[in-house]
């Protein structure tokens, strides 16, 4: 029962890492290809925010309980905290720095 | 005639640049070449001895603050010297960043995160000689707070919830607190700055309180850091 | 483990082409950004690699300044907003 | 009251680094935290006006714990949406932007609902008009108007529930 656990564990260590691997090398892919600046973004946010949350919680699985995997969520925390503003720092950033996306812009505030 | 001079310039830059790729080899391998016996005994010592003499598990601790305790302290004097000459010579007490103002949202986030980096920044001091940081590092981690209020709220709003007479006084009490502290080991009566020698009580290893007077060195360079990277940065962004 | 983390740095090497290659500045911002994120999660894994749980440490000092770095990026390098607050 | 819950939040986070519980790190910590959270209460706190006292925040903790899955969730949804179109051979968009305005009066949840908007669906924000409350949103794939109106529904699906947690 114990050994099937474990080797249940390792195969979940395996799947997250794997997922992460997949999200991440789908950035690199998404920012070299997509062509506007805006749509790279969206591959530079949630892909590698997907792909790092995956490889932590591999990492999480693989360590167990203690408090190196209260650490680890520390950092999920936080990189998911900073790194969305920093996205968003980058965007109003580019909109200053008049990069124009290439799209219609919808002019709908419901007042 | 003007193309074939660019082109020039081109390759000078690429031969430049090789050049120092292979000087830098040559000087690594040197320096890793380790069949040498003469180069290598007092690594060799610092690395079987380190811990037994200081009660440092972080090998780069030990050497900082007890072996090369005295050149830590020059580093330091570096920083005081730098942030005295900075506070002399820009003068200009308002001034204006540039660039945009940043949306309500990256202030709360601001606001929301300080107290954590505090907390990890004196982590990183008091924990200097069991995990990896030191004093350096966290006096690094502390002056982030002050250059996030000057980033985002502008300098006079950092310096007026942190004054510059603060952050000099405090840094001063980081720089005079390290020379009393070396001025221990002289009233024990061995050397300046002595800890391992003058039996500083090394305590058990791997405990908080151990290391000898390690860990109250790591704090003065610590706050002593800070400020003086608070102050190196804020009067650098003074630009009229 | 090891052939994980070569995959890591791959698409790090990848993304290296729009920090080279980026039209504009804040694409080469973006580009940094990520790639920072992927030599943080490098970082995790080597600790498991080698064994030495130090390395998560260092990972989380590496994300604080990697946050400030992009938030002074994009401020130094955006022009003055027009009618702002000018000198 | 605040004090007590940035003393506690900050004491539990210095074991976490410390990574060892004996009475030498309790003490220096609590040293340490009270020093912190009276230095920063006012500086870090003044604006995280919560619709709650601080008693009923802690019963909620359930709540967050909801929140914080389902946004994980999320996450991994639209990363999977957003993965596909990179391994396409001809990657085909329809990205358009558009403005939305909130009815969110605390600016703590409003500085939440970024986190709501970059991270999970299609969407980026990209700017934060602040008198008018307006965001400048950014789709990837959206084709019609009819598809704009349904997704801007989801949105205000995530509105509430960052408003039931700081109001």
């Amino acid at each position: 029962m114990i050994d099937f656990i474990h080797s249940l564990s390792q195969l979940l260590v395996y799947v997250f890492l794997l997922t992460g691997i997949y999200f991440l090398f789908s950035t690199a892919l998404g920012m070299i290809r997509f062509p506007d600046f805006y749509t790279r973004l969206h591959a530079g946010s949630k892909c590698l925010m997907a792909g790092g949350i995956a490889v932590l919680m591999g990492c999480i699985v693989l360590e167990g309980i203690g408090f190196v995997s209260l650490k680890l969520i520390v950092l999920i925390l936080f990189l998911v905290i900073t790194n969305s503003i920093a996205i968003h720092v980058i965007a109003s950033f580019a909109d200053n720095y008049n990069i124009l996306p290439k799209t219609i812009v919808e002019n709908d505030s419901d007042e | 005639m003007s193309k074939i001079n660019e082109r020039l310039k081109k390759l000078h830059t690429i031969a430049l640049v090789v050049a120092l790729a292979v000087f830098l080899l040559v000087v690594v391998y040197e320096i890793h070449n380790l069949d040498n016996n003469s180069k290598r005994y007092l690594s060799e010592h610092y690395i079987s001895e380190g811990v037994r003499e200081t009660g440092a598990i972080n090998l780069v601790t030990s050497v900082l603050y007890d072996y090369r305790a005295f050149d830590t302290l020059g580093e330091a004097t570096v920083i005081l010297t730098a942030a005295a000459i900075l506070s002399l010579l820009v003068p200009v007490s308002k001034a204006t960043m540039l660039g945009t103002k940043f949306s309500i949202i990256v202030y709360q986030t601001t606001k929301f995160s300080i107290p954590f980096l505090a907390v990890l920044g004196v982590h990183l001091i008091f924990f200097g000689h069991l995990s990896p940081g030191g004093g350096f590092v966290g006096g690094v981690v502390l002056s982030i707070i002050p250059i996030l209020l000057t980033i985002t709220y502008g300098v006079e709003f950092s310096e007026s919830k942190l004054k510059p007479a603060k952050k000099k006084l405090v840094e001063d009490i980081g720089a005079i607190g390290f020379i009393l502290l070396g001025l221990l080991g002289v009233v024990t009566g061995s050397n300046f700055l002595a800890n391992g020698q003058a039996n500083f009580g090394p305590g058990n290893t791997g405990e908080l309180i151990s290391a000898g007077l390690i860990p109250y060195l790591n704090v003065m360079i610590g706050i002593k850091v800070g400020a003086g990277l608070a102050i190196i940065f804020n009067s650098l962004i003074k630009e009229k | 483990m090891l052939y994980l983390i070569l995959a890591i740095v791959l698409s790090a090497i990848l993304t290296f082409y729009r920090v080279i290659k980026g039209p504009s500045v804040p694409d080469r911002i973006a580009a940094m950004n990520s790639i920072g994120v992927m030599f943080l999660l490098v970082l995790v894994l080597l600790s498991y690699y080698f064994e030495r749980k130090i390395f998560i440490d260092v990972a989380l000092i590496y994300g604080v300044f990697l946050f400030i770095n992009v938030l002074v990026m994009s401020k130094y390098f955006s022009e003055p907003e027009k009618g702002g607050v000018g000198d | 009251m605040k004090k007590i819950l940035l003393f506690l939040i900050t004491l539990a986070l210095w074991f976490v680094f410390a990574g060892r519980v004996t009475i030498e790190v309790f003490l220096l910590g609590t040293i340490i935290c009270s020093i912190l959270s009276l230095m920063f209460v006012d500086n870090g706190f003044k604006l995280v006006q919560m619709k709650y006292e601080t008693k009923e925040f802690l019963l909620k903790i359930y709540y967050i714990l909801l929140v914080i899955i389902s946004f994980i969730y999320d996450v991994f949804l639209s990363a999977v949406r957003v993965s596909r179109h990179a391994f396409e051979i001809k990657p085909s968009f329809s990205p358009r932007t558009v403005r939305i305005k909130t009815s969110l009066e605390n600016t703590n949840s409003m500085a939440m609902l970024i986190n709501f908007i970059t991270l999970p669906q299609g969407t980026l924000a990209m700017d934060f008009d602040n008198l008018s409350k307006n965001y400048f949103i950014h789709w990837i794939d959206v084709h019609s108007d009819d598809e704009a109106e349904i997704k801007k529904a989801r949105i205000s699906k995530h509105e509430n529930l960052v408003s039931k947690l700081f109001g």
